[in-house]
């Protein structure tokens, strides 16, 4: 392929897809609100176009038509450029990801990804833990001690769940043998039952937990829980500065599940039927079958907030360390013990579970066994004290 | 024979050892699994013994292997290797064979003790160590081992250590090992200088084909084979390092038997066995002869007037390792290690026995307090009874056989020896028998409160006895039938170098005058002590001197000791230590001082001003190793 | 000038001018930020130099993991600027940014000089344009550097404890 | 792109780490100096690697980096336990070196 056409293609690809992007942030605000008002039996927004298609559009204009207060007490570089430090990770971590197979134009072979980089996992992974300094940076701009708290509690939530995110996939490599995710798609095979969420079952649950809390999704938003800590790390946002770190949250849930969707759902694949029609059509469908597969996924995420109730902020790092970092940890041994033993991915699936279910209930045990009356959490922690310290970790 | 039948038969030991040592204070509890434990280790060493034994196929396949590559250096590499011949496979048996039976023998005569996983902790570190002595293929192996059972029969000597007597004997024990150890460092020094190698095989085939470095001229190997014989000498307790011997009685009776009866102590006869090849080159033969036949009969004569019956038992030792060298140092290498295992048998059992007796009659030693025990403990009695035989050459018994062979190939090299040989067969038979008279029979002397216990030993303790008086019997004939024609030459054929002196003279007049001179010794003994007891007091200067051991101790304590400790005290610790070394600590001390009272006021105390000088120091470093270097 | 040097011009400014705003800005939250910066530019001379494992794991561990630490410390204490009086006055400041330059003068000296005739040269034309893969690295980790790599677990082991230990002793006495 | 370059480099960053260390008095400043120098001994690796063309000096950047990490970890602990005794991480103020 010659450069021109490399870059060309390129160029349109990264157009593209970031559009989709925004598109896609715009339709998830929407449909959260209506999917949302659907589950609490209400109708939610209506009034702007059909089915109150055009309210994001609204919203986003009166964002960009508010005045864009920065406030006095505030360290204004860092401020200014907090929202951007989120959003730019969410946008950049597209970057490796596959939306499908390959599509033929005028005799070059594109590939429907924008880069596929040989540690495309890593690069993900890498990306993706960069996401907290927006928050923390943003936090620490405000200088305000609910936005701190705030900044405090994300950034010791997203480095506890990194862990997880990052051990549960070591599974889905090992059976891979490679670090690019166009591989790992490529590898998983047409069949819902070939997939890496039944191989890695446990590990993938681990995975899209920890992806949620690291997207700051309920049930694991305590950096903005509003009862709390008013708006959190964003308490002094406003205008387009907020909707800066309102798109980046949004458009990390669909970067999320579009990494998730390639690394244990198959990717573009579905009964093979991403393989029908010419060189052209092929790629279109699996295009589509990779969207359809995303939009599943981020409807679960809107399901589960309002399922799931916050966690407080001990049973939070609780859960983390001690039950998905367990489930993670021993998804890779018995993933590699058993694959080199046997090298049946089926009593790998098998194992998984069953390891899984066992260290979960060790756990679970070990807990119940300890458990000592939790101590009132104590006022202190609303000032910064050396003595809040405690109270947080 | 494989590799890993030797390591098997070399480990089990130590692993009952580490057993017994580390995990012995949770198995205190349950003393008895412990003892098993101890002695199944060495079970299991016998078992190898047996099958090295027959897989030797009668001394022709001899199994020589490195396991190890210890030391390596350019020009020379010390290798931890095994050899197994005849003369190793017999001695693997007799340390195995004994060894065990007094391993189960202390597991009730030990019974009760404050240490008694820590005394088969040491035991089977004894027999570990003394098993690395035999096996070794080079002499640094075998140093090794000599170095372990030295150490090993330390610890076990002063076992009892609140016992003032106890550590004081096993200090002179070490220390007057040390002597002799010494001398066959020296000794292996010089073999290396001259041969490069200490591997027996290469050694020896070098020494027969003249083919050394001669570091002392013509008399290297006279030189080297001495000072091996000094060791020997500490070792084996002879003339004059034998004093600690008869001290090391304070040890536990069973460490007596099996260590300073049975095998370590003989662990220098089995060195000049097993290099025949160079005292027969170097003729220093006679040196050991003499030597030990004057230990013979010197040790004879102190047996003669002690009262203590295991002081006796040790005197008796001393006096037939002197016999063994006799057997060695005329060249008939093949009796003298003949002596060395029926000895084992007979004194092992001895001391056994002894122990039997102390055991009933509450530590008691003193034979003048016994007597008449015969009707009590009528197992040990006999089981003694056939010990005592056995040593003074009673006919056909084991100790008849061996002693007979080192006698008759006496005559051959020095008719001198074999009459002093001749003397101390019949000073043995009587001082034995004098003892059992003393022990076993008359009227009893024993203290009444003593006397409401005494009981013959349990089962655990009196069966090894039983098992023990067996070969003590029968091995002689069985192996030393046919003299110089017997099995056991035959096996051992391969090990030695012919013998230079051929057995003249009629055997069967030999036989019948060592026979006659025993049993007169028996009668006369018969005649003086089977009615009274041994006399209380020394009546006259003669019998006092002997008694006192010819104060050779306090000979020793006067001439070495004392000066020694003179030295040390005035010249050593008042000049030497307090003037000449504190001066100089102090004086480096005060240096110091004045240097850290200018230094200290760098030290702020902040961390940046250190860091500073630090980089200053790579600075300089650096520039001196760029630019100047 | 090929893109190469282009590059390796653009990261080593960047890194550059991050290492010295690492020192220069009075609050730590600057300066940490201005890390991160030195890391990534770090990161992309890595990329530069074929290594893209170390790369990746230079921004996964160093600015995902590392920084993010020293972020929440920072905030955690809450640390202003300090003042400016201390100690080491300004004689020792001046004396400690010479030695700095003349470290840094012996420091390109050797790396202009001390490769003349070794191996490293010889073997530069050799392999100009090797990139090593996560595989490589993956094979020499988990066979030569097999016990290097296990005692680095251990190190971090060690580490694990000692956190827990020194901060759960001081919540303790507090309580 | 010639090895002496990455290496003139990775002086200068080392260097710059030092002089941090030396001149700064924020005890989590130090540290990052520290960690400055540590980063540029991985560039002098990671270039020399490519220069010998095998893996090995990455694998030694792969072992210091964990050695950082742990040493961050027990570092900031060290930090914060100071900070919360005497309230400062100045480090002319925490001077119980002084004998």
């Amino acid at each position: 392929m010659p450069l021109l056409v490399l870059i060309l293609s390129s160029i349109i690809k990264i157009v593209i897809i970031v559009h989709l992007l925004l598109i896609g942030v715009m339709a998830m605000i929407w449909s959260e609100r209506r999917v949302s008002g659907w589950m609490q039996d209400r109708l939610g927004p209506n009034r702007v176009g059909p089915q109150g298609l055009l309210q994001p559009i609204a919203d986003g204009l009166k964002f960009m038509f508010k005045e864009d207060l920065i406030p006095d007490h505030v360290d204004k570089p860092l401020y200014v450029l907090a929202p951007a430090m989120l959003l730019v990770p969410a946008l950049v971590t597209v970057a490796v990801v596959p939306f499908g197979n390959a599509i033929t134009l005028f005799g070059y072979e594109i590939p429907l990804q924008i880069a596929d980089v040989n540690i495309g996992i890593l690069y993900v992974l890498a990306i993706t833990s960069l996401g907290v300094y927006g928050v923390v940076l943003g936090a620490w701009a405000s200088n305000n001690k609910y936005s701190l708290l705030g900044g405090l509690r994300s950034s010791a939530q997203m480095i506890s769940y990194e862990l997880t995110l990052g051990l549960a996939i070591i599974g889905v490599l090992m059976l891979t043998s490679s670090l690019s995710l166009r591989t790992i798609a490529v590898e998983q095979g047409a069949y819902p039952w070939q997939w890496n969420f039944l191989i890695h079952f446990p590990a993938f649950l681990a995975f899209t937990t920890a992806m949620y809390a690291e997207t700051n999704r309920l049930p694991f938003d305590l950096a903005e829980a509003e009862q709390e800590l008013v708006a959190g790390y964003h308490t002094e946002y406003s205008s387009m500065k907020f909707a800066m770190f309102f798109m980046a949250e949004y458009m990390n849930m669909i970067v999320g599940s579009a990494v998730t969707v390639t690394l244990f759902l198959g990717g573009w694949h579905f009964f093979g039927l991403e393989n029908v029609g010419g060189p052209v059509w092929s790629g279109l469908i699996s295009f589509g079958i990779f969207f359809v597969k995303t939009a599943i996924f981020l409807f679960v995420f809107i399901w589960v907030r309002w399922t799931l109730p916050r966690f407080r902020y001990d049973q939070l790092m609780n859960f983390g360390w001690k039950f998905l970092l367990p489930v993670a940890l021993t998804s890779i041994v018995v993933t590699g013990i058993l694959w080199i033993a046997t090298g049946s991915r089926l009593i790998v699936g098998i194992g998984n579970v069953i390891a899984a279910f066992i260290v979960v209930s060790i756990v679970a045990g070990l807990l119940v066994m300890n458990k000592t009356p939790e101590p009132a959490i104590q006022d202190s922690n609303r000032q910064i004290t050396p003595s809040a310290l405690d109270a947080i970790e | 024979m494989s590799k890993e039948l030797i390591v098997v038969l070399l480990v089990a030991p130590l692993v009952g050892f580490l057993i017994n040592g580390l995990f012995g204070k949770w198995l205190k509890g349950n003393e008895k699994l412990s003892g098993w434990i101890g002695a199944l280790a060495v079970l299991v060493s016998l078992v190898c013994s047996i099958i090295a034994f027959t897989s030797l196929n009668g001394g022709a396949a001899p199994f020589d292997e490195t396991l190890y590559e210890w030391i390596t250096g350019e020009s020379f590499a010390f290798n931890i290797g095994f050899r197994v011949d005849a003369l190793t496979a017999v001695m693997l048996l007799v340390i195995t064979g004994v060894g065990f039976l007094i391993h189960v023998y202390s597991i009730g005569y030990m019974h009760g003790d404050e240490g008694y996983t820590r005394y088969f902790a040491y035991l089977n570190l004894f027999v570990f160590a003394m098993l690395i002595l035999v096996l070794g293929n080079n002499y640094l192996m075998m140093f090794v081992g000599w170095e372990g059972v030295g150490l090993c029969s330390y610890l076990l000597i002063g076992f009892w250590y609140d016992k003032q007597s106890a550590t004081d004997a096993g200090k002179k024990a070490f220390i007057v090992n040390r002597i002799g150890d010494f001398g066959f460092l020296l000794g292996m020094f010089t073999l290396f200088a001259a041969f490069g190698t200490l591997d027996f095989a290469t050694m020896f085939d070098d020494a027969e084909a003249d083919n050394f470095q001669k570091v002392f001229g013509a008399s290297t190997l006279v030189v080297a084979t001495l000072l091996l014989f000094v060791g020997a000498i500490g070792k084996s307790a002879q003339i004059p390092l034998y004093v600690w011997l008869p001290d090391a009685m304070e040890g536990p009776t069973p460490v007596s038997a099996l260590i300073h009866a049975a095998t370590m102590v003989t662990a220098g006869v089995y060195m000049i066995a097993r290099s025949a090849v160079l005292y027969d080159i170097a003729h220093t033969g006679e040196v050991v002869a003499w030597i030990g036949v004057l230990t013979a009969f010197f040790a004879a004569t102190i047996a003669l007037a002690q009262n203590d019956i295991k002081r006796i038992l040790a005197y008796s030792t001393v006096s037939q390792l002197g016999y063994m060298f006799v057997g060695v140092g005329v060249g008939a290498y093949a009796s003298g290690v003949f002596h060395l295992v029926t000895h084992a048998f007979f004194k092992g059992l001895m001391f056994l026995t002894a122990g039997s007796v102390m055991h009933a009659m509450a530590n008691e030693l003193d034979m003048r307090k016994m007597g008449g025990l015969k009707a009590k403990m009528p197992i040990t009695h006999w089981t003694f009874l056939i010990g005592a035989l056995a040593i003074a050459g009673f006919p056909f018994l084991s100790g008849f056989w061996s002693k007979d062979e080192i006698l008759h190939s006496a005559w051959g090299s020095s008719p001198l020896i074999y009459g002093i040989g001749l003397v101390t067969a019949f000073l043995t038979a009587f001082y034995m028998f004098r003892l059992i008279f003393g022990t076993f029979y008359g009227e009893s002397r024993v203290e009444p409160e003593v006397e409401s216990h005494l009981h013959e030993s349990p089962p655990v303790m009196w069966l090894p006895l039983a098992i023990l008086a067996i070969p003590s019997a029968v091995i002689g004939l069985l192996l030393g039938w046919g003299g110089h024609e017997s099995w056991f030459h035959h096996f051992t054929k391969s090990v030695f170098p012919e013998a230079h002196h051929d057995a003249s003279g009629n055997v069967l007049l030999f036989m019948v005058i060592s026979s006659v001179i025993g049993l007169a010794g028996i009668a006369f003994a018969w005649t003086r002590y089977s009615k009274r007891a041994p006399s209380d007091e020394p009546t006259n200067a003669m019998h006092k001197f002997v008694a006192n051991k010819y104060y050779v101790d306090e000979v020793y304590n006067s001439l070495i000791v004392q000066p020694i400790k003179n030295a040390s005290h005035y010249l050593l610790w008042r000049i030497v230590d307090n003037g000449v070394i504190d001066g100089i600590v102090n004086g480096v001390a005060a240096i110091i001082r004045v240097i850290g009272g200018t230094l200290r006021r760098f030290q702020t105390g902040l961390v940046q001003a250190y860091i500073v000088s630090m980089v200053l120091g790579i600075v300089l470093f650096l520039a001196y190793y760029l630019f100047f270097a | 000038m090929n893109p190469e040097q282009i590059l390796f011009i653009f990261f080593g400014a960047i890194s550059l001018i991050g290492a010295i705003a690492v020192i220069s800005f009075r609050h730590p939250i600057y300066s940490a930020l201005s890390l991160i910066v030195t890391f990534f530019a770090q990161a992309g001379l890595f990329v530069l130099l074929g290594a893209h494992f170390v790369a990746a794991v230079q921004v996964i561990v160093y600015a995902g993991a590392i920084m993010v630490l020293f972020l929440f410390v920072i905030m955690l204490l809450n640390l202003g600027t300090l003042s400016a009086q201390g100690a080491i006055g300004g004689k020792l400041k001046g004396f400690a940014i010479i030695l700095g330059i003349l470290l840094a003068a012996e420091g390109i000296y050797i790396a202009m000089n001390a490769l003349n005739d070794t191996a490293v040269a010889s073997a530069e034309a050799a392999a100009e344009s090797v990139t090593t893969t996560t595989y490589d690295i993956g094979e020499l980790l988990f066979t030569k550097y097999l016990l290097p790599f296990e005692v680095t677990s251990l190190i971090l082991l060690a580490a694990l404890i000692g956190v827990i230990v020194l901060v759960k002793r001081e919540g303790q006495e507090e309580n | 792109m010639p090895l002496e370059y990455y290496l003139v480099l990775s002086a200068l960053l080392f260097t710059i780490g030092v002089i941090g260390v030396l001149i700064r008095r924020n005890a989590i400043i130090i540290f990052m100096c520290i960690e400055l120098m540590l980063n540029a001994a991985n560039l002098a690796f990671v270039a020399i690697s490519r220069s010998l063309g095998e893996a090995t000096g990455q694998v030694f950047v792969f072992f210091v980096m964990t050695v950082a990490a742990a040493e961050v970890a027990i570092g900031l602990a060290i930090i914060v336990s100071v900070f919360k005794h005497r309230q400062t991480i100045n480090v002319d103020e925490v001077n119980s070196l002084k004998g």
